[in-house]
């Protein structure tokens, strides 16, 4: 016979080593599909979404005028709580006044009202807040440091170009010139935005105040639920049907009902919710609760039927090693079996996971969708009891907002939704690296 | 006594019959856990279980049938008539009030079981936040003062039964337990039933399901026809009346949309997996895999909004009139699927590489060892040995599709058409059931209850589906084994 | 019914009757009867696929794993029925141990491969019990020379032989009444062989052993009784002296002439 | 329940949380829950009940239907107050590089969305693809126009205010009885638009109509007045009968398409929730909902009986059929 | 460069020189060196665990698969360097083919078994081509009449010796002109054992073949070239006939006298 050379493939090699690079290359190919359109997302929100992350002050010294903030002249706290926050608005407006002529800005506006398209609406709440814990300011001037108003804000992020104020009636090309004035006196500044972090939602004329901070508690407690009861209830289900189940009706009823629950459109889940956990059961409404029991039931099948696929895929030899020693069918289960199907568990916690803490459409029917996370949770029932909102829900809020200020910071919300989404993945991805091996 | 120390004495007796079951056992055995039939956790967490399971079991049972029970025996006190239900919930609401004015101090026990029923009544409710629609009449009254009465004697009875199980339990525990009890057989029964229960969740999901959606369903069809809804081929609501609400194109848009998107998720799901889990290194695999399910948590706002502001474009100066003319607008079956297909990637690859990863490498090795190449050991050897998981990842992608709602609602579009031409817009049932769950329409007109008869039409077919793809899958593996 | 009165007083631990075995419609085990004698070791003889392992699977109802698999007939461990709906299948398997004949570890270190059953069982009181446990165990299978560096690195990593060997301690490790080991040296060099043949006949000392072999030669060394198997029936059953010596099947006869192992 | 909760039309939810969050800073109580999801999903809330697991006040971008208040008298909601905030006007608005719309009528849209509209006086099918086709002071672009979907309550008053009105204008109305049609018949076929893809159905938000309106010259879609104010910056709008679209001229009535808002409070919650009558005479106050308070600043169009709606607030007076 | 030239013209089908192995840390193979000659059987004898398998593996770069192994020297085939980064590793395989000490039949039917490696490279081009070819592979391995009826039927519901007659016929289905086989008879019965070895023989025909085994034996019948291992070294490589009865090394005696197997 001859002799064939290693070094030269014949022909079929060659073909079939040709195949064998096309079949890398799909896969190389897919996965840059995928990452492709992972980096166009990403930098798509990151890009929209870098602005929420920065913020203007303006630092304005105001006169806490005694005649108008405590017309009795006694600083009693009672009294001075009469005085609403629009009977702060003009102070701010009148200090702002009398910053632009102190600076010599050369402007037409000349009227005290025409400042407040310069400062956040919030100055006022401010401003009312320090009087009422200190009345001793009162007859005082005080420098505050000022939320700007979102157009100005918009302006020195260059998300306002001065040819769009002219039709604009919150803001007019004078004010920018003051800003611009403001600015190379130190008096406007950008700086970190830590309280779009930490801050509770606003209003909509007020989207330079607005935070995630009370929406994340919101997701980090339903997270808490989900996590609680999907995981353990889901693996135990699996753990039954695969391992334990005697193939019957009923067990062919349950299996089929769990696929066909994963295809139930969440809004179904929501309704249930509301049916379920509100009407009947009388839980509060838009109780992260609530919202965490009904992402729970969407969440489970995917749980399930992740961590059956993966029960399915152990050798059967492990089993046999493990009754052969006299184990019981639960204790090779446990010991053995589940371990090894540990990393699909955790892919399919992971995914699940991620839906939850994306999902909107069930939170529209249990209530938490709106204007709710305003106020921060005291204590860990109010966390779980108090009418709260979640991030996916306050961003799809903001993004529906009139104030292009606001799609900004539905994009850096959705910016911190990865991250919590990432940070809340991170135990289970590490975990799932630890439990991956061949045999 | 209340339910919160109520739980806690039985936690309490639950421990306690941890430490004792085991102990007693381990005494039964003269201290050498070896002569023992089980490990001695066993036997503590039977004595727990015994304890415990009984007492929960009736306490639950109990705080659901006393208020049905309780209903039963003050509706005779009150007069007849034809909204007897809104009666019994303000004697409830009324019971309740004087429940939380006596726990708030604003009078005694006694005093609030003397009172009359006079205007001052829903004042006095009115300060503890327990709003009345209207003034409390005398049968009320006196039916929810019964109600008090029976309820305390009920949560006492209740509390007492409780703890006698609890306490029976313990004692039958002791008794039985000792050296040859077959502890580990038992808890593992209880273990069982719990898997069992767990397994259910599902079962009473969908009955939840079906019972939220079945009521509102009929009502619908009693002033809607249901052959005009089930074999109507338009879909246009209106407020005035005179919709027509055929599901026929949505169900349409439905699968259309599903199949485009598995048509991209699958395929490149598959191959990703595939070169992760064969071709990747460790160190790649362990960042991009992670890095692929990032895109199942961006929410789905963003893929709609990708779908509309990216996507839809792109595609339009391709297909639309500029190109080669088949679209007409940027929303389309094609965009909407296109960027559901993304969504899905790693429900697909993430799953599937898990399952890759399962098989064990001596088949590989037996592969390898005739001379096959990569490729031909992963499509002959791993992939059929990984199929039945890898049709649970599809099929789970396949569900997700069925049931994804605001990529729709951005990047097909409105409007419910019954078409071929993937680069028409056209809408799915998800889209639809948000869109009238949350709509203007008056909540009692077809337009609004139509959303459940949506819901439910979908139910019944994915089930419908879900049972002939487990028939299929059993022929299949029946056929192969 | 006390369990006591319903043993008799012979020295049979195992006893099978008229047992037969169908995978699906495969009759694999065709009406067999063998009764395992205490203190004694049983060699099961016969050609490849003639249902050896089958009827090994039976005696500690290995065979309820697999789905197919039906058994009839009646098998008594001590005198009592072990198909009976009473017996727990796993308290019998924890007294009639098994070795399988492809090597399984579990993909756990060598330690914990070896200290599982023991682990379960309660066997040990304290760390150093086990720890002392494990090292009986893997000396006796003559394997705790080539691990006792690596104790804690993965039994999956062993060479063929050693992972037999780690079966065979880890089977031993619950110190079963009765052990089954389904070729336990097919993958061993002659000293282990020879090794693993002084622990079957240190084990007879206590226990009752059964063992699958394809080395006529191993079957005469260590068992007092040969079952030869053909085509799923018992051929022949009886001590080994006289099977190998004087046959009385034909089938048998040219089986063992035929020797070459 | 220490809060006050609110919940319906996302119209209206602008609004309310302006309002609920000076309500928050002003006084100790806490600030208000306000929840989206529709007029009719909040009403159909509203009406479970009364008792602190319910709603206090349903916002709602339209006025309450008589089968609604039946339902809620069935659950026992029989006390309920109607406030009317203000108005919201309705706008039509195209990219701001894109052509001038400077002569819309009524007619004009029936006109163009219509099936079937008055050529040559009878009707015919509609065949239009320009606006220039339609009324020659229109640009001469293409008809691509973006109304609200059938879910939005807008549509409804889209329907009403421009189609049907401009159905009457251009006589087709008329033509269609005569044709043999009845009066509801007619009125159906009216506010009908055709489905070549030429009129778009907009199930989303504003936002969805802007990004459609930003990928599209030609396109002219329909907007809240307040969001227009928000935007000018990308949207130009359009004149109406040649009125443009300001509070002013939507107070007036001069600017024809509008529609009121309204909040409805459950009287029995009522000095129980505290802080509830508070909140609803603070939503209706001068300072708040005047001409120069912050809702009109934000693009409420203020009532011009609004002395009577605080009226009302004050007295708890209870619509026609409470008790 | 002509391939040709760079063939020796000895009968050397492969050799090795100098070759080492590592798995992570552990110095499995220490500097061996042997040559396997054309139409000859070599016999790979040692204690389990010396390294048999993995200088087997090394053969035909089947450690390639483990992450942690690391192989350094020379091995050629024809006279070419196998590890050479030209030289694809499939085509390799193909002609250097293999038998593993566990059984591993691929989850598929008896049939695409065999036919897998007939298939892929193309070697029938029609179905009953590859129907015969399949027969006879399995009429070789001794398998064909136990299967004949079931040739549908998974792999992996045979016994364990059928399982691994399984593998040797789907490795002598790809006409190798190099086979190793890893205790392809641990497994097996007497008869089937003299049956495989009768195939061994007919290979040698044409093919070179490599055999590691624990019976003295049947390295002594089959082999006409033996290697003896011990701790990862090579400690004596001759004639089968000089080893068996004048080996030179102390160890190899004392392996060989301890003869049990
Ligand atoms: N995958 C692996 N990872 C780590 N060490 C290994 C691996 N495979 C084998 N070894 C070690 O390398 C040494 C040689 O193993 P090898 O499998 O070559 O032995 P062998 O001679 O075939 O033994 P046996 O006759 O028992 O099969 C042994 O000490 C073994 O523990
Ligand atoms: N899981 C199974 N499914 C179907 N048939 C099986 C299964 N296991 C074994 N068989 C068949 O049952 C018969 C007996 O098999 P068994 O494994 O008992 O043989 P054995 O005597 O152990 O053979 P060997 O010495 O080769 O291991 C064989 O024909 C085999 O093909
Ligand atoms: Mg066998
Ligand atoms: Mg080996
Ligand atoms: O949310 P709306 O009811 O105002 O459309």
């Amino acid at each position: 016979m001859t002799r064939k050379s290693l070094l030269e493939p014949d022909a079929r090699t060659r073909r079939r080593g040709a195949a064998e690079k096309r079949f890398r290359a799909y896969g190389a190919i897919a996965i840059a599909i995928g990452l492709g359109f992972l980096v166009v997302l990403l930098t798509t929100i990151i890009v929209n979404g870098r602005g929420a992350f920065q913020q203007t002050y303006l630092s304005v010294p105001v006169y806490l005028d005694p005649a108008k903030l405590d017309k009795t002249g006694n600083r009693d706290p009672q009294e001075i709580a009469k005085v609403s926050t629009f009977g702060y608005t003009p102070l701010i407006n009148e200090a702002l006044l009398s910053q632009v002529q102190s600076l010599n800005i050369d402007t037409p506006l000349d009227s005290a009202s025409d400042m407040k398209a310069l400062v956040s609406p919030s100055a006022a709440a401010l401003l009312r807040d320090r009087v009422i814990a200190n009345p001793q300011l009162i007859g005082d001037t005080v420098t505050f440091n000022l939320l700007a108003a979102s157009r100005v804000d918009g302006y020195l992020k260059g998300r306002v170009a001065r040819a769009d104020v002219t039709r604009d009636k919150n803001i007019d090309a004078p004010h920018l010139d003051i800003v611009d004035a403001l600015r190379e006196a130190g008096l406007a500044q950008k700086g970190f935005n830590s309280a779009f972090i930490t801050g509770a939602d606003a209003s909509e004329s007020r989207p330079e105040q607005a935070g995630m901070g009370v929406a994340i508690l919101g997701s980090l407690a339903m997270m808490a639920v989900v996590l609680i009861l999907s995981l353990p209830i889901g693996v135990a289900a699996s753990i039954y049907l695969e391992e334990f189940a005697p193939r019957n009706r009923w067990t062919d009823l349950i299996e089929v009902n769990i696929s066909n629950l994963a295809a139930v459109p969440s809004i179904v889940f929501g309704i249930l919710g509301l049916a379920a956990f509100i009407q009947f059961a009388h839980l509060p409404q838009s109780a992260p609760l609530v919202g965490g029991l009904v992402l729970t039931l969407m969440t489970l099948p995917t749980i399930i039927i992740s961590t059956r696929a993966s029960l399915k895929s152990v050798p059967p030899s492990i089993r046999d090693a493990a009754l052969g020693v006299g184990a019981s069918k639960m204790q090779a289960v446990f010991h053995h079996v589940l371990p090894l199907a540990m990393p699909g568990i955790l892919t399919g916690t992971i995914i699940g996971i991620a839906q939850a803490l994306g999902e909107t459409a069930p939170l529209l029917l249990i209530g938490m969708v709106g204007y709710i996370a305003t106020n921060y949770p005291d204590g860990i029932q109010s966390a779980f009891l108090d009418p709260n909102s979640a991030m996916p829900a306050q961003i799809f809020e903001w993004a529906k907002r009139a104030d292009p200020a606001y799609y900004e910071r539905a994009w850096g919300g959705i910016i911190i939704l990865l991250l919590v989404l990432l940070a809340v993945n991170l135990i289970a991805i590490l975990l799932r690296r630890r439990f991956e091996r061949r045999w | 006594m209340s339910l919160t120390v109520l739980a806690l004495i039985l936690i309490a007796l639950g421990m306690t019959a941890y430490v004792s079951g085991r102990a007693r056992a381990l005494a039964s055995a003269g201290g050498d856990s070896r002569a023992l039939h089980s490990l001695p956790r066993y036997y503590g967490a039977h004595a727990a279980m015994l304890a415990l399971v009984p007492a929960v079991g009736i306490l639950a049972l109990w705080l659901v049938a006393q208020p049905l029970v309780l209903s039963g025996a003050v509706s005779g006190m009150l007069p007849e008539s034809n909204d007897s239900g809104l009666m019994l919930s303000d004697v409830r609401r009324v019971a309740d009030g004087l429940d939380a004015v006596v726990s708030k101090r604003v009078v005694t026990a006694d005093e609030a079981r003397a009172l009359e029923a006079d205007g001052t009544l829903r004042a006095l409710l009115a300060g503890v936040g327990a709003p009345l629609a209207s003034d409390v009449s005398a049968p009320v009254l006196a039916a929810a003062q019964e109600w008090r009465r029976l309820d305390a004697r009920g949560d006492l009875i209740m509390a007492a039964v409780a703890l006698i199980a609890a306490l029976a339990g313990l004692a039958i525990a002791w008794r039985r337990t000792d050296k040859n009890m077959r502890a580990r057989n038992r808890v593992e029964s209880g273990v069982r039933m719990l898997l069992i229960a767990a397994a259910s969740i599902a079962v009473l999901t969908t009955i939840g399901i079906i019972l939220s959606l079945v009521f509102t369903t009929i009502e619908f069809f009693r002033i809607y026809p249901a052959s005009e809804f089930f074999f109507g081929t338009t879909w246009s609501p209106s407020f005035g009346g005179g919709s027509e609400l055929g599901v026929l194109p949505l169900l349409w848009g439905t699968l259309y949309i599903s199949v485009i998107a598995l048509l991209v998720a699958v395929p490149i799901g598959l191959f990703s997996a595939i070169y992760l889990s064969e071709y990747a290194s460790p160190r790649v695999r362990g960042i991009v895999k992670p890095l692929l399910e990032v895109l199942a948590g961006i929410p789905t706002i963003v893929y709609g909004l990708f779908a509309l502001l990216t996507v839809g474009p792109l595609l339009l100066s391709v297909f639309g009139r500029d190109g080669l003319g088949w679209m007409q607008a940027g929303t389309a079956v094609m965009t909407a699927g296109l960027v559901m297909g993304i969504m899905l990637i790693p429900f697909v690859s993430s799953l599937s590489d898990d399952i890759m990863g399962g098989v064990p490498q001596a088949l590989r090795d037996g592969s390898y060892g005739l001379g096959a190449t990569k490729s031909e050991t992963i499509r002959q050897v791993v992939l059929p040995a990984a199929l039945p998981g890898i049709v649970g990842a599809v099929l789970l992608a396949a569900s997700r599709a069925i049931g994804e709602t605001m990529i729709v609602v951005l990047g097909a579009g409105a409007a419910a058409k019954l078409g071929l031409n993937p680069f028409d817009a056209m809408t799915t049932v998800t889209a639809k059931i948000v869109s009238q769950l949350t709509g203007d329409a008056d909540f009692a007109s077809p337009e609004a209850l139509v959303a459940f008869a949506l819901g439910m039409t979908l139910f019944v077919i994915t089930l419908g589906l879900n049972v002939i793809a487990l028939w299929i899958v059993r022929r299949y593996r029946e056929q192969y084994e | 019914m006390d369990p006591m009165q319903d043993m008799r007083n012979d020295t049979h631990k195992m006893s099978a009757k008229g047992v037969d075995v169908w995978y699906g419609d495969t009759h694999a085990i065709k009406d067999v009867s063998v009764e395992l004698e205490d203190r004694c070791v049983t060699a099961f003889i016969g050609p490849s696929g003639c249902g050896k392992s089958t009827f090994l699977r039976c005696l500690n109802r290995m065979n309820d794993t697999i789905e197919i698999c039906r058994v009839e007939g009646d098998i008594h461990l001590d005198g009592q029925d072990i198909y009976d709906r009473r017996v727990d299948p796993v308290q019998l398997r924890a007294r009639v141990g098994m070795v399988f004949q492809k090597p399984n570890p579990f993909p756990k270190s060598i330690y914990d491969n070896v200290a599982y059953g023991p682990r379960i069982h309660g066997m040990a009181r304290t760390r150093a019990d086990l720890d002392s446990l494990v090292e009986q165990s893997l000396r006796q299978a003559a394997l705790w020379d080539e691990v006792k560096d690596r104790l804690a690195a993965p039994g999956t990593g062993l060479s063929g032989g050693q992972q037999q060997r780690l079966c065979i301690a880890r089977a031993v490790a619950t110190q079963p009444e009765v052990l089954l080991m389904d070729e336990p040296c097919s993958a061993l060099d002659p000293i282990a062989t020879a090794q693993v043949e002084e622990l079957i006949a240190n084990l007879t000392e206590d226990f009752c052993v059964a063992i699958v072999t394809h080395s006529m030669q191993q079957a005469a060394r260590v068992s007092q009784k040969t079952a030869f198997f053909h085509l799923g029936n018992l051929v022949e059953y009886g001590s080994t002296d006289q099977i190998f010596t004087n046959p009385t099947d034909k089938r048998t006869e040219s089986y063992i002439t035929g020797r070459i192992g | 329940r220490d809060n006050v909760q609110v919940a319906g039309s996302s119209t209206v939810l602008p609004y309310a949380s302006i309002v609920a969050e000076a309500f928050g800073e002003n006084f100790d109580y806490p600030t208000p829950v306000v929840e989206s999801g529709g007029s009719s999903a909040g009403l159909k809330r509203f009406c479970e009940g009364v008792g602190a697991n319910t709603i206090d006040i349903a916002n709602a971008s339209r006025a309450m239907r008589e089968r609604e208040v039946a339902a809620c008298a069935e659950n026992g909601v029989t006390e309920i107050i109607e406030v009317r905030i203000g108005y919201d006007g309705i706008v039509f608005a195209s990219q701001l590089d894109g052509p001038a719309f400077t002569a819309f009528t009524p007619g004009d849209w029936y006109g163009a969305l219509a099936p079937k509209v008055m050529v040559d006086g009878a009707l015919a099918d509609n065949t239009r693809t320009m606006w220039s086709e339609v009324n020659a002071d229109l640009p001469e672009v293409e008809i691509a126009a973006f109304i609200p979907g059938t879910k939005h309550g807008t549509r409804e008053v889209f329907e009403e205010k421009v189609l049907l009105q401009g159905c009457e204008d251009t006589g087709a109305m008329q033509a269609m009885m005569d044709g043999g049609m009845d009066e509801d018949a007619a009125h159906d076929a009216c506010i009908s638009v055709r489905t070549d893809g030429r009129s778009v159905d907009i199930d989303g938000d504003y936002t969805e109509t802007l990004a459609r309106i930003g990928s599209n010259p030609e396109g002219v879609g329909v907007f809240g007045l307040a969001f227009y104010e928000n935007n000018t910056d990308t949207l130009k709008v359009a004149t109406m009968n040649g009125v443009e679209p300001t509070t002013e001229s939507i107070s007036s009535g001069e600017y024809p398409v509008s529609r009121p808002l309204f909040f409805y409070i459950k009287k029995a919650h009522i000095g129980v929730i505290p802080g509830l009558k508070e909140f609803a005479e603070f939503f209706v106050a001068d300072e708040v909902a005047g001409p120069d308070g912050p809702l009109a600043n934000y693009g409420l169009v203020s009532d011009p009986e609004l002395a009577e709606t605080q009226a009302t607030v004050a007295e708890e007076k209870t619509m026609q059929g409470g008790m």
